[in-house]
């Protein structure tokens, strides 16, 4: 007891010095790295800042010069003869992302699902590295493949050249996947589990348990997740380049060629002077929008969501 | 050899065909010739012939003959290949032959149909190359004259791909230098002449365009060693045929 | 040093329980996750028509046990049974038995209130509509029974459309009783249905419980002991005495005994609140 | 009856995705594999192209390719290292702190190709930097930043807050506090973050064509210019001559991204033991 | 329906602590976090070498007031402080007092043992390190004092280079425990020490704590009554009555009064179990 007393009265004169106030130089210190991590993350805002400027700095004056309808709404392009209307590869853009939605979302949200709901530990321990690893095979390799694999067989099957929004359809789907799949099985895996365990306990079967609780429960993350990966398709350049044949027309059939906007700028860039360099730029920009744009959707959605669960 | 030409340097500017040849010819001359630099730029012949009448290069490459004003600039011409276009078609395709006009009809899609110019009644499945390309600019200047290519071909950038293109297609029709057909594909006689290295020398085989290298004068040290480098046997049955021309006839031939 | 001599809780005892037949019975039940196993030699029967509760620290294993009633174990990965389970004297591991079926008669509750993020009245049809009942009639009948019988309906009468999640805590408890309730399940299993929920709820699912139990059989885990006494007429006491060993079944009795007169020095122990 | 038919079928299509799935990794795999292992050898790696077809080797593309890899590395690690501090750490939610995430995240879907045009408008021309590693590597960085921030971040927030707690309630500082538990607890999953992004980095082609050039060059300064592993790649396909080459070529560059991909799941495996 | 009356806790009167001065006074203290108010008036000391407990049902609001004391809440975004804190008189809310200097007078435990992810030894020197002690013998004292003074050094002084992570549950609290004793702080704040470990460890850290309260002010809150009343000499109940309102400290007095002859019927509610 005397002991402890001691150590009483020790800890009362150390008291006696007070609160320390906080001291200028740790405050200095503190705000200094603060503003220094904040610089860091301000980089981002700059790299889109000067992605705008310079791109738009380039590109900007085939707007003016040529003209907005022009450009956007031509139905030709012929850039040794000066026309240089883009809506032939707008189409082809749409239509190459579009198929490669329709194909590449069923079997993402298909593989997200059999991930987070019915693969044994296993059997998910093969498949989910499979999904990773294709996320990361670069897109040339995918490219290449499309060309010496998959576009014979569509050559040999169709009658045609091979080359197409067909093929891209099938090698672009693929590299949509672990995009689409990845972020679906996150927006699965984000489902309070309680939700899933009482759907079970209700003698729910598996499927019902997905199609009736858990798809309802996930629906804005899938969306999200089907955004990103259109923009994915939408923004892909070499395994597309490889591919499609890069006609700039609309084509009569999808085994037909035809171009997007991303390879078209592929294509041309090696000779490209002038307007055409301008114009291609142009092409940039708008594809930059699009991804914007797509970045926002995503962002609005969020947000809808989060005021509908404020307001329930 | 001089070495009397050693810690020389020469500028190489002009056509982008002659790119490839020009400068790997350029790598094993200046290893054989140390301490000599040869700078190899691709620009295009038109730039190629301007900047060596103005004297910033020492030698001009070209792909096309001089025009009627540039013939009074006073250069000198040393043909270095023979580019020759070889139009091709799948082997099992009927057809053997083709007009320089049925060609010009095909590609600028006035003709869509094989049956039209006595094949079986399909598609005609272009194969066309991408505008950077000096195959595509000579094949468009020696057959195309004033007309446009057909938009909706497919463009590949590359003469192997539409080579095996061809070569696996049925509808397909394409054209490559005449170095780089191969027995996977037919190879079309035009106006009646089956392109061989014979009728091509000879000028009856019509696609077909000489490569130039022009300097301001007679050339001389470097670009002398430099040209008869291009003009070596070594050369002309090493890189040239590689890069899918035919050498020059020699003198002895 | 201050130290008070541990609390001692005293019970009377319960009026005597409806002593029915065995409902559900336990024989040698053995279960591993994996490597690790968490309950070994477990007997006990569970008497029809009355509440069981089964109490016991933390990580002993008592929601690994009720999740044996209706097989949910099956869903985790790895998981393994040994010994048998029967309801109504029927082998529930049996091979061929279909477990959605056996999770439509046993139905179950959980800690955590967990309506699905639709309307309150599809909650409720959420089970009749699985199980293939459309006719709209027939399923707002449905609702409203379950409803009235979870406690709820004079409530949510109003507004059945609104989402379940907008209920308050104890509400969507009940909202998941109801929704149980509507699959009319003989068994009902509860794991620690209360301890998310705020203290006037608690009462009202105390209650509900009381009134259920007329008709069906009720398993209920609980960390709260007088929770324990004041609801159930059967309590299982469970201790994993080393930790990373297999739990064992320390007691089961009528719950006045267990709380009055414990047989075993451990179940006493930890009533007493001794450890835990 | 039909709810179990159903079931039954549904589960049979779920497979099948994902069967699909792994099916076309092991096919494209397996198809690189089978034709570029004749190809590979020490001389087809550490010697140099020859000739028009570019026989021989590809060691300069791949001296490029992890060349500007590296740098580019070395430029956007403590950039998006501290920047993920940022967000994850000090950040408090608002107005900026939603304009930075809203530009990362539009950074992280800027389609190569835009990225490959912008790096060759202001680095390379506009900056005067020229076809470089240094220009690809600016380019290349500005395509990483958001993926390793967002790793990154997670990666910090990931640690659990009680370790946090633990350390302010010895009387640390933030940066303290950051520093010593946060960011050594978030290194391996950091680490992983980095070597994904080194791995996409090394498999990026529309942003380095447009700043690094073609050119088969030994790059030694970072103002020399060059030829990626997938250039070449992308050059030699299309060209289609020396397809043995392009295979080979494919093949190193797989395992190269397959090594950088699974030493990163070897990584995490190994720290979710600990 | 069977019904038991609530079981009553019925301690003996704990020996009377040593009443020392207040080491800490909270005056009309009220605590928001943004929008939501938490805590509202609250009026206590804190006797300076007692334990004092804080009890009351979850969500009340015993962590939020916990963290009050050593200012962690300022590292929550968006939280407000109204009322007067004081630390040996001194008020440590008034401007400029420096919480990082404040943390280290005023050390805590929390619930989950949060080792570092490094050696025991870094562990515990991590605090004297951070001020700015570096010399080696120096360290190596103080880390043997702190782990003996937690009771661990037995169990770790051959193991001192082994992750703090590798021990087990009831090892890593003591550590953790070390960790603070190593800064020499004069206040203790465990926020329910004790609620993730095993029974055994559990007693080991209440004989701890009982050697400890004689030269440093403790503060712990528990869920578990039994052991506020074991260890502690004060007690403060607290309560959020209604949902989503600011909960209230309803009685304050030492443990003995407050466990055998509350003054308010919630208490006594409280502790008899009628609901928590
Ligand atoms: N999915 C699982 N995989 C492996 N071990 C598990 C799993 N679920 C539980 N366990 C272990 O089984 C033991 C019993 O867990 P269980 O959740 O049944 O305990 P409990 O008595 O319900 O505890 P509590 O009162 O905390 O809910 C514990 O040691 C736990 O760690
Ligand atoms: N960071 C926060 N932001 C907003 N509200 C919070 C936050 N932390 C706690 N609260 C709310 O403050 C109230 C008190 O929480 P607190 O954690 O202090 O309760 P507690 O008594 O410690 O509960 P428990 O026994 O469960 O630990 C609760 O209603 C809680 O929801
Ligand atoms: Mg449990
Ligand atoms: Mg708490």
């Amino acid at each position: 007891m005397a002991e402890a007393s001691a150590q009483n009265d020790e800890n009362h004169k150390k008291a006696a010095h007070g609160l320390r106030l906080v001291s200028r130089s740790t405050h200095l210190k503190e705000a200094g790295l603060r503003n220094l991590f904040l610089l860091c993350a301000f980089v981002a805002v700059l790299g889109v800042a000067l992605i705008f400027l310079f791109v738009g700095w380039r590109g900007w004056s085939i707007f003016s010069t040529y003209g907005v309808g022009a450009f956007l709404g031509g139905a030709e392009w012929d850039p040794i003869d000066g026309i240089y209307g883009i809506l032939p590869l707008i189409y082809g853009s749409l239509v190459v992302m579009g198929g490669a939605l329709a194909l590449g979302t069923p079997l993402a949200v298909g593989t997200a699902i059999f991930l987070s709901e019915i693969a044994s530990p296993r059997v998910r321990s093969i498949v989910r590295p499979a999904v990773e690893l294709l996320a990361g095979i670069p897109s040339v390799i995918f490219g290449f493949f499309g060309l010496l694999i998959l576009r014979p067989f569509i050559a040999s099957t169709s009658g045609g050249l091979g080359f197409g929004a067909a093929t891209a359809w099938i090698i672009l789907a693929i590299m949509i996947v672990p995009t689409i799949a990845t972020l679906t099985e996150d927006a699965l895996g984000s489902i309070q589990p309680g939700i899933r365990e009482a759907s079970y306990a209700m003698g729910a079967t598996t499927w019902q348990t997905v199609y009736k609780v858990l798809v309802p429960a996930a629906k804005i993350g899938i969306i999200d997740a089907i955004i990103l990966g259109m923009g994915r398709a939408i923004g892909e350049t070499m395994a597309v380049l490889m591919v499609v044949g890069n006609a700039p027309v609309f084509p009569d059939s999808v085994t037909d060629p035809i171009a997007t906007l991303t390879t078209q700028i592929v294509i041309d860039m090696p000779y490209a002077t002038g307007d055409h360099r301008t114009a291609l730029f142009g092409m940039a920009i708008i594809l930059f929008i699009v991804s914007m744009g797509l970045v926002a959707a995503v962002r609005l959605i969020s947000r809808l969501q989060s005021a509908m669960e404020a307001n329930r | 050899s001089s070495s009397g030409a050693s810690s020389a340097e020469i500028i190489v500017t002009g056509s982008t065909t002659i790119l490839p040849i020009a400068e790997i010819a350029a790598e094993d001359f200046t290893d054989q010739h140390p301490g000599t630099r040869v700078l190899v730029s691709g620009v295009g012949s038109s730039a190629g012939i301007e900047s060596v009448t103005r004297g910033s290069s020492d030698i001009g490459t070209s792909s096309r003959d001089l025009k009627p004003a540039e013939e009074e600039l006073g250069l000198i011409d040393t043909p270095i290949a023979i580019d020759s276009i070889a139009v091709i078609v799948h082997p099992s395709n009927p057809v053997d032959a083709l007009t320089s006009e049925q060609v010009r009809q095909i590609f600028s899609g006035e003709i869509t149909n094989w049956s039209e110019v006595g094949g079986e009644d399909r598609e005609i499945g272009l194969v066309n190359r991408d505008e950077a390309s000096g195959t595509r600019e000579a094949f468009h200047k020696i057959v195309m004259g004033d007309s446009k290519f057909d938009r909706s071909a497919a463009v590949l950038p590359g003469t192997g791909q539409v080579r095996s293109v061809v070569a696996n297609a049925e509808i397909a029709v394409g054209y490559i230098s005449l170095g780089f057909a191969t027995s996977d594909v037919k190879v079309l006689a035009i106006d009646g002449v089956v392109p061989t290295p014979e009728t091509v020398r000879s000028g009856e085989y019509p696609i077909q365009r000489t490569l130039h290298f022009f300097t301001d004068g007679e050339p001389t040290g470097l670009a002398l060693e430099y040209i008869d480098f291009i003009l070596s046997e070594e050369v002309q049955e090493g890189v040239v045929r590689d890069a899918g021309f035919l050498p020059i006839p020699r003198e002895g031939d | 040093m201050t130290r008070m001599p541990a609390p001692i809780v005293s019970p009377t005892p319960a009026a005597p329980a409806p002593d029915g037949p065995d409902k559900i019975t336990v024989k040698g039940l053995e279960f591993y996750y994996g490597d690790f196993h968490a309950l070994t030699d477990v007997t006990v029967p569970i008497k029809s028509t009355a509440v069981t509760a089964f109490i016991g620290p933390s990580g002993c294993g008592k929601s690994t046990f009720i999740r044996c009633f209706n097989r949910m174990n099956d869903l985790i990965p790895g998981t393994r049974l040994e010994g048998k389970v029967t309801l109504d004297g029927q082998d529930i591991y049996a091979p061929g038995v279909d477990p959605v079926d056996l999770r439509r008669r046993v139905g179950m509750i959980f800690q955590q209130p967990n309506p699905f993020p639709m309307s309150i009245y599809d909650n409720v049809a959420f089970g009749p509509r699985l199980h293939g009942i459309t006719k709209k009639s027939e399923l707002d009948d449905l609702v409203r029974d379950s409803l009235d019988r979870a406690n709820l309906w004079k409530e949510v009468k109003d507004i059945l459309g609104r989402g379940g999640l907008t209920l308050s805590g104890g509400q969507q408890q009940r909202l998941c009783i109801a929704r149980v309730l509507a699959v009319q399940p003989e068994v009902l299993l509860m794991d620690e249905p209360c301890s998310a929920i705020d203290p006037t709820s608690v009462q009202k699912i105390e209650d509900l419980m009381a009134v259920l139990k007329e008709s069906i059989t009720i398993i209920i885990v609980t960390h709260n002991m007088q929770q324990a006494a004041r609801v159930s007429d059967f309590t299982a006491f469970f201790l994993q005495e080393v930790a990373g060993e297999a739990a064992v079944l320390v007691e089961y009795d009528r719950t006045t005994n267990v709380f009055t007169s414990p047989r075993d020095k451990r179940t006493e122990d930890y009533i007493t609140g001794r450890f835990g | 009856m039909s709810k179990r038919i159903a079931n039954q079928i549904a589960l049979a299509l779920l497979w099948t995705s994902a069967l699909t799935t792994v099916a076309v990794l092991f096919a494209v795999i397996l198809y690189v594999v089978v034709n570029g292992i004749g190809q590979l050898s020490l001389g087809f790696i550490f010697t140099w192209p020859r000739g028009v077809n570019a026989e021989g080797g590809v060691w300069p593309t791949i001296v490029s390719t992890l060349y500007v890899t590296a740098l580019a590395m070395v430029i956007v690690t403590p950039i998006a290292i501290l920047a993920a501090v940022y967000l994850a750490e000090y950040a408090v939610q608002g107005r900026l702190v939603s304009i930075i995430r809203c530009a990362a995240d539009t950074l992280a879907s800027v389609p190569s190709i835009v990225m490959g045009l912008f790096g060759l408008a202001l680095f390379v021309e506009a900056a005067h930097i020229g076809f470089s590693m240094l220009s690809a590597a600016l380019a290349l960085t500005f395509l990483m930043l958001p993926i390793v921030m967002r790793t990154t971040e997670e990666a910090i927030r990931a640690v659990p807050k009680y370790i946090r707690w633990g350390s302010y309630g010895l009387g640390a500082t933030k940066w303290q506090t950051v520093r010593r538990t946060v960011l050594p607890a978030a290194m391996p999953r950091i680490l992983t973050g980095l070597i994904l992004a080194t791995g996409r980095a090394v498999g990026e082609t529309a942003v380095v064509i447009y700043t690094m050039g073609q050119a088969i060059n030994m790059p030694v300064s970072p103002l020399d210019s060059g030829r990626p592993m997938t250039v070449h790649l992308y050059l030699l396909a299309m060209e289609g001559i020396n397809l043995p080459a392009a295979y080979g070529t494919a093949l190193l560059l797989m395992i190269m991204i397959l090594g950088f991909n699974l030493s990163a799941r070897y990584l995490l495996r190994r720290t979710r033991k600990v």
